[in-house]
């Protein structure tokens, strides 16, 4: 059975220009353990029909002990502006977690993450979850430019941060692949990446070079969030076939050999 | 008149069905009902119609295939499907589990000689109900809608299918239509079992960053509450102009928006677009179409089909 | 690219008529004007097109003629206007004090001498810049609606007028048809010399209570945001089909909506409904259009005009 | 040029079950004096596409010292149910005073208010002005039932007030046209009604036949409020001619004698 999608907000904090984290009750029992980093969240921005389809934002934070939920989201469209005139005490309307997250691999030791932009949110709760289990973690963040930077203080709580900007303003100037140099992918036996296709579509190369395997975390756009409406699929080679999946349900993260990109 | 312990009866008789209620989902809008069988127990639908199914399995068309749009969604999902012979032997069987759930299968397609080969394999099948007729789909190339916009085309559609189905046969209609009360009757006289319409309304919306159409097709289907008047006024007017039994669709979100398209003349409704901006949509207005019976001291619902008619005074 | 200083040209040639601005108020949606002029100066307006105008007054439809629906309105006014006599004598005059405001007058009627004599009578105005034919009204029985449908019949209307008018004609199209591409050409053919889409979509609402249509006369026109898919993929379409201009309506309420008719195709806008919501929306539209081609870095709003077509690799 | 129409919220009171006075900043400045009792503000309830169309609610009090407007109404439908979420501090868009108001006569001494159902708010601002201009008001208020009750003791500190309830359940039972014997009626130089059409039908009659002037304030659905639309239109015979008039901008107050019921 469904579990109540109506949660109450306990906090919205402004993180920066356009960028924000907001905190609510976790719509399930987060003490059962049934929930991964690289999940999403699916949210009402508002009740009007001005935004009839909800915002994916993506799993940040779990805080287990109080049952709550944080996303971090930037600012977008309409909807992502509506979403920050929500106050505590406000009740909001979200689903999830939804989609498969970032698998664990127990043989694994020494872990990579990469993340783009609004890419970089899911990471923290993996970044969490990675070293709770003893792993090592390393982390390269890409921004466009210093302003946008997000996360990096509390990733460096759990390894290693690159930060890399396109206009070099903050960290060194160049993409996050500019970071993925053979002698930092040797350390590593698995990677997990978020952000913008184009991104992954380069991590994909460049860590099929580096021989490092991995799983990336798609972004599409949604209509239902949980596998009904086919609005939200990516292309995948699988069992010897080109076919398409939907991104909320059998994704967001996929196994990296699969993902096919144009 | 207001009498909340009052026991009401929101059954309806479609065709040579039973509904214990009058809201089915709409097709494409449903998958085919497992992923929401994990939000709450399908057998509270008056009945399930599934995705559209084609000959063979489609891939459908590029992303983006939804965008948002005041009161309403745009979306070009191209009939992606894995084709009638997997839908038939991986999809239908789960849904035989809720004995008393008509399934209701979609059938699309590109020429008459694909629907007919559909129409065939399905007529074999125990887990369906009825067959719509799906001549209505904005988003294929070639695809079902120059059936849907041509009262000639159509009736030779229904015709064909008709001598094959063993399951009662309802064709969608399309709104994209200068007259449609011209291809309801096309398709009636063709011998179409029942209507149902609205499918989508051509739409398109343009991303004024990349400038180009947002959506990777270009255009796409308009749904949700933004074309509930264009439904509503299509269903009044067939209505009247048909002995068939007609399905109302379009932008039903509420209990009261099943009760205005009775009004306007249906004998059930399909919701769309209402499963997406919220999973337990349907048995929500299935609890809420009841709740306006017993407030306005409806006893059957079947009493307010067609009521806004003025032939019954509306 | 993002200079605020810079100065951005706005203004926009639509037959041959200069408009300071693409952005003119919609038929029936704006009166004649005086009401409007206590709000602001209509001179900053890139064009008027004042109420559609009939041979002789009209008192319209029985009330109520105005509903709300989802991002929408329906409305049945049903043509209310004084006639063209009283029209020329007593309401466009008035606008004469706007120097460099063109005066577009929709024309609407029953048969095509109604129209043609109504245009006779314009054409002797020195009050009037062009003639927007409104063969898409869908508020008047037996009204301009069918020679909205019929392309054969919108062909002769547009060469009977076209044989007395003095002053450019626009024809207004209905998107209440299946193939809006084979009306926009049929009329282009017949020597229109432009074209406005859309006009509203035939909608209903059913007051529950009463348990009959809300609007005294049943159907009516829907407008608004809701219907905006609809109007952009048309103009997109006919775009690519005709060489006269095409002036964009449906559903604008701010400067992207602007930009977003003008990349699918328009030399210009229309803004109906917002009117209503808002006295002030054209002057604010036109800001925000302005503004947003500063913050594009678009000097000349002419650039843009079908920006988002596959040809321009939209 | 038009007045803004964003105004503040001073106060929004319930009065009854479903019934709300609302105080907001006048979009006017009232010690200009130029709004009359009768006219009607044209509200957003919200700035969603849900409600596109603006609510017109009569003005009800004019606080000229404070500079604020209060519309005192009952909740219809989803608008006016949207509307009673606003505060306090919240910014409403308004535009106003709008229309012809009910006429004050130099000549008159004695008038007669009538009032029915949400028709009777307008009667408190026209009850207080009659008085400042030295007239005595004599008020008859209907109702469908006690509960629906409203602003009988305001209007009662202008003069007397007759209540009638359709069930009896308060005042006595029957319609105000039951209230308006000769005798009421003989009494008055002049009569202001305001309610619903049937109502204001048979106080045409009635009135006519008791040989007493008056004037009408007419309800019907209004799109733009600002006659541009022509969608609130009212039959009235002028110049010898049967047409139709805007109600929001002729009226919504017009001369019985004009006015003409289906
Ligand atoms: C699985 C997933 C996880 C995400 N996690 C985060 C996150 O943690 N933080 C964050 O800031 N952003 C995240 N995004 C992107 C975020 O969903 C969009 O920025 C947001 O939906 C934009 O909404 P809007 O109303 O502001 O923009 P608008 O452009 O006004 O939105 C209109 C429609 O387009 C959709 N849309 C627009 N941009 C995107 C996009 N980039 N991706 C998907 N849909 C889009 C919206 O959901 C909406 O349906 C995630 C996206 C996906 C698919
Ligand atoms: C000149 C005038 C003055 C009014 N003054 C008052 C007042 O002081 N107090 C009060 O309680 N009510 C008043 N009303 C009625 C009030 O406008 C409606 O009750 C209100 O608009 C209903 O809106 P809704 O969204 O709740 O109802 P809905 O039915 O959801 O509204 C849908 C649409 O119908 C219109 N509508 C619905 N009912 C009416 C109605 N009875 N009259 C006009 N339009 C309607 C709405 O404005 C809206 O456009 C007045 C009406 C008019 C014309
Ligand atoms: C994402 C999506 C997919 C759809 N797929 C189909 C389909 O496969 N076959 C079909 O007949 N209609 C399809 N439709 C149309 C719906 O069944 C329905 O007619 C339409 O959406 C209007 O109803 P609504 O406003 O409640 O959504 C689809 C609609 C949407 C939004
Ligand atoms: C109340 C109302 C009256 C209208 N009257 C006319 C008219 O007289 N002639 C005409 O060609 N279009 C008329 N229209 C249509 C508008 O000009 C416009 O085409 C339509 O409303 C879509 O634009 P919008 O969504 O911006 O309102 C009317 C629309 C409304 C809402
Ligand atoms: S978003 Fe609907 S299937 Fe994925
Ligand atoms: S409400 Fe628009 S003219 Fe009166």
């Amino acid at each position: 059975m469904a579990p109540m999608p109506d949660v109450e907000v306990f906090a919205h904090e402004t993180l920066g220009k356009d960028l924000y984290a907001l905190t609510f009750a976790s719509p399930i029992d987060l003490r059962a353990g049934n929930y991964q980093p690289g999940q999403f969240l699916h949210i009402r921005v508002s009740q009007s029909f001005d935004f009839l389809l909800r915002r994916p934002l993506s799993l940040c934070y779990a805080d287990v002990d109080q049952n709550r939920l944080t996303v971090v989201y930037r600012t977008q469209g309409a909807g992502t502006r509506r979403l920050t005139a929500c106050k505590p005490g406000d009740v909001i309307d979200v689903l999830g977690p939804l989609g498969q997250g970032f698998p664990i691999r127990a043989q694994d030791h020494r872990t990579l993450l990469i993340g783009g932009g609004v890419g970089v949110p899911p990471l923290l709760e993996l970044a969490k979850q990675l070293r709770a289990s003893g792993k090592t973690v390393q982390t390269v963040v890409g921004f466009q430019t210093a302003g946008q930077l997000m996360l990096v203080e509390e990733l460096a709580a759990y390894g290693e941060v690159t930060v890399m900007t396109d206009d070099g303003s903050a960290g060194t100037r160049g993409l996050v692949t500019t970071a993925l140099t053979a002698e930092l992918c040797s350390l590593a036996d698995r990677y997990y990446a978020c952000g913008p296709s184009p991104m992954l579509k380069a991590v994909q190369q460049t860590m099929r070079v580096r021989n490092v395997p991995g799983y990336l975390s798609l972004e599409e756009r949604m209509g239902c969030g949980i596998g009904i409406c086919v609005g939200c699929v990516h292309a995948v080679y699988r069992d010897g076939q080109l076919t398409n999946a939907k991104t909320c349900r059998e994704g967001p993260v996929f196994d990296e050999r699969e993902v096919v990109f144009a | 008149m207001n009498d909340p312990q009052m026991d009401v009866d929101i059954s309806v008789n479609l065709l040579s069905l039973h509904l214990k209620n009058p809201v089915m989902p709409a097709s494409g809008c449903f998958s085919f009902g497992k992923e929401v069988a994990s939000f709450y127990d399908l057998g509270v639908l008056g009945a399930i119609v599934v995705k559209a199914t084609t000959l063979d399995e489609r891939l459908g068309n590029p992303t983006p295939r939804v965008a948002e749009t005041a009161a309403g969604m745009l979306n070009s999902i191209g009939l992606q499907n894995p084709g009638v012979k997997r839908v038939m032997q991986e999809e239908l069987p789960y849904l035989s589990r809720y004995r008393s759930l008509p399934v209701i299968v979609n059938v699309a397609g590109t020429a008459i000689d694909d629907y007919v080969d559909v129409t065939r394999q399905l007529s074999s099948s125990p887990d369906v109900s009825a067959i719509e007729l799906n001549i209505s789909c904005p988003n294929v190339k070639c695809g079902g809608i120059q059936f849907g916009s041509d009262p000639q085309m159509a009736a030779s559609m229904v015709r064909a299918i008709k001598a094959v189905a063993t399951h009662p046969v309802i064709v969608k209609l399309s709104p994209n239509v200068t007259d449609i009360v011209e291809m309801a009757v096309a398709c009636e006289e063709a011998g179409a079992d029942g209507l149902s319409l609205i499918n989508t309304v051509i739409g398109m919306t343009i991303d004024l960053e990349r400038r180009r159409p947002l959506l990777g097709s270009g255009a796409g289907g308009l749904s949700g509450p933004a074309i509930k008047p264009i439904a509503i006024r299509m269903v009044y007017d067939v209505f009247r102009h048909v002995s068939i039994p007609v399905i109302g669709i379009g932008g039903i979100m509420t209990g009261a928006d099943v009760i205005e398209f009775l009004m306007a003349g249906a004998t059930a409704v399909q919701v769309g677009t209402a499963n997406f901006v919220d999973p337990l949509a349907c048995p929500r207005i299935i609890d809420e179409t009841r709740e306006w019976c017993v407030q306005h001291g409806v006893r059957s619902i079947r009493e307010i089909i067609g009521a806004a008619q003025p032939a019954n005074g509306g």
